[in-house]
């Protein structure tokens, strides 16, 4: 019995084993010290629709070897273009996040294509120059979303006339689309079915990918590099093709996020966004080079009721709020130890 | 003669190879500074502030890269105990130089502790300690907000209420170091023209670079190459290899604490929670535009880095402003350059790597047409 | 003379590796100054007897050894390499243990340099001293000058010339002042001749120094030009001990080579010099690290099964990998009568060749998938078997079905031994790894078949069921197979014709039946 | 007999670095000095404000203190030397006082009255404990923010 515990635990890994603790102890606490439990429950649950296409997009280069993608902010960037722009191209309401979605598929295919062909060339460096990638492209787009031209009043700076606000407000535009589409209220707990949905299509349709000829050969050159290249599949192909996909993931993902949200977040907002989003797969039990839907699934619901939670339950028991800290050191704790372990594939 | 045309040749595109960032950072250097229209003394003289605030930071990266563990970008967890000392001391209200010295000894207990932890961890992620310790600069900061906002007062006394949040507990978002504010600078500083030049703080720079060298010249600097160069025969020659991979991380979090607090001893008070945080990729990007490489720095670097980086950091917001007429333009750009660069170094640091394996091919074919022509 | 202790005596040394007897009663003496060729095949034991000698890890961690080593008369028992280096025995290994970056001074007195006491050291510890690089190139030329080789000590490693790095790591051994007994794995190996006329007569001086030497090498000239004694190696025996004046090269290729019982070539050998050639080979060159190939020709005629021989690091094992395009190659390849492209896996395959490689678990396997996907993923992805159409055959569906199909039928042909079609290849042994590497191969149908080294690191019943498989694979489908291996026995049992690789090159090729004394001479020969 | 001889250099540099640090925490402590020239009562008593005192510190003229002035300078170390020259009453020829006073360790802010100390008075008399409360506005304005803030900023 020991022993099992000892073998359950090494697999699941202590720190995993800590945080799913941690948030037990949180939701019984919650109800304890006199935390509104629904509304939490409807808090996590919504935050769970914002982030979890953000998180889906780590699997496909996890799947091919690329590791986590760092790089995530590329692909922000891309949903953010097609945001702008269907926005600017005076699209309103439901139809503006359908263009954007539109709008963002090529930015997020051709910055994909270019940054997969970098992954290519450096192989065994991608996460430390993936993290860079995402710094410089955001730090670019800074000056872009200053430069390019603009001209919608309400997502302008009012005095210049130009150069876009660091927020903008979707009221009027995709606020919620996804979120009040067939909504459900049960008691207090409200279900925002449609966002809840995308996620489900666009996880299905991964899901059934990796059961594809393709998606099994993506598979393979996760694994083991060398056995796929001998069975003649070209690696680099499909490293792009998963780079491609984990960026339009990611640019879907931002727009979701926004329609959650309320506002679209410019300049350097997107900058950190790859950190949650890694230590949220990390924590669902995904590793280095492994990684599923079902990783995505409980490791969003795992990071966000955490990130949800804790503030509010932490501040009715010792009166601060401490939730920042143990965020920080939870989820960057959790990519430490990815990190450490040695890869999982036995050479 | 055309072989010697042609060695000319390869070894101008090989200068042009290895010293790209550089040379790049020279042409923007060359068109922002006119633009801009600063005078060439205003110029001198923040180039020689800016000289004596970061060399010595830039300094404690040296150390890592020679004994082969890339850019130290955990020397964030240096400057966190170099300010957690300064928190400490100004709490004490120990002023002035005495102030200063007293902070560097009180950083060394932390520097070590936390250049311990990260030396173990990056000796447990071979291969890629570069995204580690950059994920452990995130990791530890976590830990110095837990220390700083919610032990530092609780827990751990602190007496004054001037650093205090005034909840009672926690440390403000900015501790003022106006008593400690440029005092080795000013201490025996020259003024020639109207360019200040710290002479004390260049003086400790230079110590610096001497014991630097001097490091070079020992035995354990001597292993710390083998180590970087080839770790398995390292270990084979009897070596201990991680040991020595964890003294290098101390040696660098130690410097890079006592450079922080030289650093924010020139700045006057410290932003308790964001100092830290930018520290670790200004001075990484400073160090490769003066044409250091992953696996390769020298002191020059570090100097001619300063000197580039700055000159852009400075002139970049103006001649931004007056091409654009938008301010922010440039400083976007020059947040951009400085990522750019970390990126531009990383992608030619792997890319070479790759270049080296290809060509043993080439040179087998080579050979086997040499053999066919002499049949 | 008789009297005196001998420097070094090995008696009575035994080794087995998990049963696997490696060594068996093996007796050496050495005297000072002595100089001993050490020869034998890949795998007659002499590396294991120097790692015994040397005090190296895996010799402990796999259950020690029996027997004395006595040095000087005295019992020894080197718990670690710094063991042995302290009681005064040197070895260069084959691969270079040097610092690129370093020069030849800095990598010959590596962490042993002079040092120069400082008050820093006195507190942080002698690592702080300063190198005292005076006494580093004193100490280093009086090194370079007992071996009598030229060489620069302030050259970087880096910019030498391969012998020079050789010369290098034995100056090392040299600079070490308790040095008594040096031991060379194959160091002419890399060299040029000229090099290597250099490097024997620095083995006379060091003899005449005192310092005895244990010679390894291949090249048998060598040993009859520089050695006192020569003692041969077969299948983990001494089987000669003789003064070098007393033998030849053909005497001594007998022994290495020949068995008491010499086990006949296999009685089925088709030797079909008509059939028509199913793939030639011109001016092949592959950049295998270890193994590279140089301008190799061949022809493999249909239907055969022609075996590729040859010692370790000769290059035998390039020429598959080189053709599958899985190193760096040139030169021409067709298949039956069409050009094979290289340096692309895709287009060998869609040819109809198939490969399996020598490093299962870096090339072969999919360790951390199950049977199933092993087996089954080169054909659905070169041939889009075991895959359902959907959308007309815009979603090709993994057809998990036939996948388990296929994988039971070639458990059962094969007698796999699993728990199931879903273990994870990673935790079957090595025979079964190999067997599931042949089914992946077999499951391709293909028409041309490489299988390189398929019995390394199996038991010896694992091993004729997998020769016996792939046999019947070429007798009853036809398929023409090239198979490599290090093991002359299984070589001549299983193929028709065999080819010798010699320094990357081909030294001739010999129908099965011939004596195995012929191929020895072709390995041990050097083909310019 | 090397690894003692290695452990007591050691020992030494340690030490040397103690003594070195606690030297700096005494010759680095920094003091607040308030100088008053206000009336003092003191044990019954008062002592009147001079009508003008002119506090030179370090060679250079801190302040010019009428009745009821104040000023402040900073000390480093714990011995405080000041020059005064004062006016008792209007009219009267300037006089010159060398003050000379050791600061408490403890006390961070110190107040000393120039009135009390020119009559000679105890020490406890003319020299006080200043604390300074933060005041309320200060005490509001601040709200702890650890977000990473926009990496940029002057370098």
């Amino acid at each position: 019995m020991k022993e099992k515990m000892a073998s359950f635990v090494a697999s699941f890994g202590l720190p995993r084993l800590i945080i799913t603790g941690f948030l037990l102890a949180l939701f019984i606490l919650a109800p304890i010290v006199g935390v509104d439990l629904p509304m939490q429950i409807t808090n996590v649950i919504n935050r769970f629709s914002w982030n979890a296409i953000l998180v889906l997009a780590m699997v496909p280069m996890v799947h091919s070897g690329c590791g986590l993608n760092f790089g995530l902010p590329l692909g922000i960037i891309s949903g953010l273009l097609g945001a702008t722009m269907s926005l600017e191209f005076g699209f309103t309401g439901p139809m503006s996040f359908i263009m954007a979605v539109v709008i963002s598929t090529p930015f997020a295919l051709v910055l994909g294509m270019g940054y997969g062909a970098l992954l290519n060339r450096i192989k065994g460096g991608e996460m430390m120059i993936a993290t860079y990638v995402g710094f410089s492209s955001v730090s670019f787009m800074c000056m872009m979303w200053l430069l390019l031209p603009y001209h919608k009043a309400d997502m302008v700076w009012g005095l210049a006339g130009k150069g876009l606000r660091t927020t903008i407000s979707l009221e009027g535009y995709y606020d919620k689309v996804l979120s009040n589409f067939l909504q459900i209220n049960i008691g207090k707990v409200s279900i925002p079915v449609g966002a809840l949905l995308l996620f489900a299509l666009l996880a299905f349709a991964m899901w059934a990918f990796l059961h594809t000829k393709t998606g099994t050969a993506m598979t393979a050159v996760g694994s083991n590099a060398t056995f796929a290249k001998a069975a003649g599949i070209k690696v680099d192909k499909i490293r792009m093709l998963s780079v491609v996909m984990s960026t339009w993931l990611a640019a879907i993902g931002i727009l979701v996020y926004e329609q959650g949200f309320g506002f679209i977040q410019l300049y350097m907002a997107p900058f950190y966004m790859a950190l949650p989003a890694v230590s949220a797969i990390l924590i669902g039990g995904a590793s280095v080079n492994k990684a599923t839907i079902m990783n995505v699934i409980l490791g969003t619901f795992l990071f966000q009721g955490i990130v949800t939670m804790t503030p509010t339950v932490m501040n009715s028991v010792i009166h601060t709020d401490m939730s920042e800290v143990i965020r920080v050191i939870a989820s960057n704790g959790m990519i430490l130890y990815a990190l450490t372990r040695r890869s999982e594939v036995t050479r | 003669m055309s072989t010697k045309q042609q060695n000319a040749g390869k070894t101008a595109l090989n200068f042009l190879r290895n010293n790209t960032v550089p040379l790049m950072f020279i042409i923007i250097c060359a068109v922002c500074i006119p633009i801009s229209g600063f005078s060439p003394s205003y110029l001198l003289n923040e180039i020689i502030t800016r000289l004596g605030r970061n060399a010595f930071l830039i300094l404690s990266l040296l150390i890592p890269i020679m004994a082969g563990m890339g850019l130290n970008f955990g020397m964030t967890l240096g400057a966190m105990a170099g300010e957690m000392a300064l928190i400490f001391v100004s709490d004490w209200q120990i002023w002035g130089i005495p102030g200063v010295v007293l902070a560097m000894i009180v950083s060394i207990p932390f520097s070590v502790i936390l250049g311990l932890i990260c030396g173990k961890i990056l000796n447990m992620a071979k291969g890629r300690e570069m995204i580690t310790s950059y994920i452990i600069s995130f990791f530890i900061n976590g830990i110095y907000q837990l220390i700083v906002l919610y032990l530092m007062g609780s827990v751990i006394p602190i007496a004054h209420g001037s650093i205090k949040l005034p909840r009672g507990y926690g440390i403000r978002n900015t501790v003022s170091l106006l008593n400690m504010r440029q005092c080795i600078d000013n201490l025996l500083a020259i003024r020639i023209g109207g360019v200040k030049i710290p002479a004390l703080t260049l003086l400790i720079i230079a110590l610096m670079c001497l014991l630097i060298v001097w490091f070079r010249r020992t035995k354990l600097g001597q292993d710390m190459r083998a180590v970087g160069q080839d770790m398995q025969v390292a270990r084979d020659a009897g070596i201990n290899v991680e040991r020595t991979r964890i003294i290098s991380i101390v040696i660098s979090t130690v410097l890079a604490g006592f450079g922080m607090i030289l650093y924010l001893q020139n700045i006057g008070n410290l932003s308790t929670y964001s100092a830290h945080s930018q520290v670790g990729m200004f001075c990484i990007a400073a160090l490769l535009v003066g044409g250091a490489s992953v696996d390769r720095a020298s002191i020059g670097n570090v100097f001619l880095g300063v000197t580039l980086f700055h000159l852009m950091f400075i002139v970049a917001p103006q001649a931004g402003a007056k091409i654009t007429g938008d301010s922010m333009i440039g400083e976007y750009f020059r947040v951009f350059v400085s990522y750019g660069v970390i990126t531009l170094a990383l992608i030619m640091y792997e890319m070479k790597k790759r270049r080296q394996k290809a060509s043993i091919g080439e040179q087998l074919a080579l050979a086997q047409k040499e053999e066919e022509q002499h049949e | 003379m008789s009297e005196k202790t001998p420097l070094l005596e090995m008696k009575n040394i035994r080794k087995d590796f998990f049963g696997n007897q490696v060594l068996t009663d093996i007796n050496l003496t050495l005297q000072e100054g002595e100089v001993l060729g050490l020869v034998g095949e890949n795998g007659a034991g002499k590396s294991t007897l120097m790692k015994i000698l040397f005090g190296m890890d895996v010799i402990r961690d796999t259950g020690g050894y029996e027997g004395d080593i006595l040095l000087n008369g005295q019992k020894v028992d080197f718990k670690t390499p710094f063991e042995a280096l302290a009681a005064g025995i040197g070895m260069v290994h084959q691969e270079f243990s040097l610092i690129p970056g370093f020069t030849a001074t800095e990598n010959i007195l590596l962490n042993r340099e002079p040092k120069k006491k400082s008050v820093v050291s006195e507190i942080f510890g002698e690592r702080l001293d300063v190198l005292n690089r005076k006494e580093m190139t004193a100490k280093s030329d009086a090194a370079i000058r007992k071996m009598g080789v030229q060489i620069d000590g302030n050259m970087v490693i880096h910019d030498m010339p391969v012998g020079h790095k050789q010369f290098t790591e034995i100056a090392r051994e040299l600079s070490k002042d308790q040095l008594k007994l040096l031991i060379l794995d194959e160091p002419t190996a890399v060299l040029t001749e000229k090099e290597a006329e250099a490097l024997l007569d620095s083995i006379r001086g060091m003899s005449a120094q005192g310092i005895a030497v244990i010679f390894i090498t291949h090249r048998l000239q060598e040993i009859l030009d520089v050695c006192d004694k020569v003692v041969i190696m077969r299948d983990g025996y001494v089987v000669e001990d003789v003064p070098s004046g007393e033998t030849n090269i053909t005497e001594i290729t007998r022994k290495m080579v020949g068995r008491a019982v010499d086990t006949a070539a296999a009685t089925d050998i088709r030797n079909n010099p008509d059939a028509p050639i199913a793939m030639s080979i011109r001016k092949l060159w592959v950049d295998m690290p270890g193994e590279t190939v140089r301008n190799v020709s061949l022809d493999v005629r249909e239907g055969e099964i022609l075996g590729i021989g040859g010692l370790a690091g000769q290059g035998k094992l390039g020429i598959p990998n080189g053709i599958m395009g899985l190193y760096d190659a040139g030169g021409e390849v067709t298949l039956r009568g069409k050009k094979v492209p290289l340096n692309s896996p895709r287009e060998c395959l869609n040819a109809s060749m198939a490969f399996v490689s020598e490093d299962r678990r870096g090339v072969g396997l999919l360790l951390d998938e199950t049977l199933e996907w092993n087996i089954a993923f080169p054909a659905m992805q070169i041939q889009n078997k075991f895959l359902k159409n959907y959308l007309g055959g815009l979603v090709k569906w993994r057809d998990e079905k036939a996948i388990h199909d296929v994988t039971q039928r070639y458990i059962d042909e094969l007698a796999i031994k699993c728990t199931s079609s879903k273990q994870k290849a990673k935790e079957l042994s090595g025979g079964n790894q190999q067997k599931v590497c042949l089914a992946k191969a077999f499951a391709l149908e293909p028409g041309f078949l490489f299988v390189s080294e398929p019995t390394r690191g199996i038991d010896v019943g694992a091993k004729s069921l997998v020769l016996n498989a792939l046999k019947k694979f070429n007798r009853e489908s036809g398929v023409t197979i090239v198979m490599i291996s290090s093991e002359l026995e299984e070589l001549r049992q299983t193929c028709d014709r065999i080819a010798i690789v010699s320094g990357g090159r081909v030294a001739g090729i010999l129908p099965a039946s011939e004596s195995a004394e012929q191929f020895g001479l072709l390995m041990v020969s050097q083909v310019k | 007999m090397n690894n003692k001889r290695k452990w007591i250099f050691r020992g030494c540099t340690l030490l040397a670095i103690l003594l070195i640090a606690v030297l700096m925490f005494i010759v680095g402590r920094g003091h607040t000095v308030y100088i008053d020239n206000k009336t003092l009562e003191y044990n019954g008593e008062s002592y009147g404000a001079l009508q003008k005192s002119e506090v030179w510190v370090g060679g250079e003229r801190l302040s010019k203190l009428g009745k009821r002035d104040r000023t402040m300078t900073t000390v480093i170390g714990n011995s405080f030397e000041m020059k005064l020259i004062n006016t008792v009453n209007k009219g009267d020829e300037p006089t010159e006082t060398t003050v000379k006073i050791s600061l408490p360790y403890g006390w961070d802010g110190i107040l000393v009255n120039i009135p009390g100390y020119l009559a000679n008075l105890p020490q406890e008399a003319w020299m006080t404990e200043f604390i300074i409360e933060p005041t309320a506005e200060e005490a509001t304005d601040e709200e702890e923010t650890t977000e990473d803030d926009i990496p940029m900023g002057d370098f």
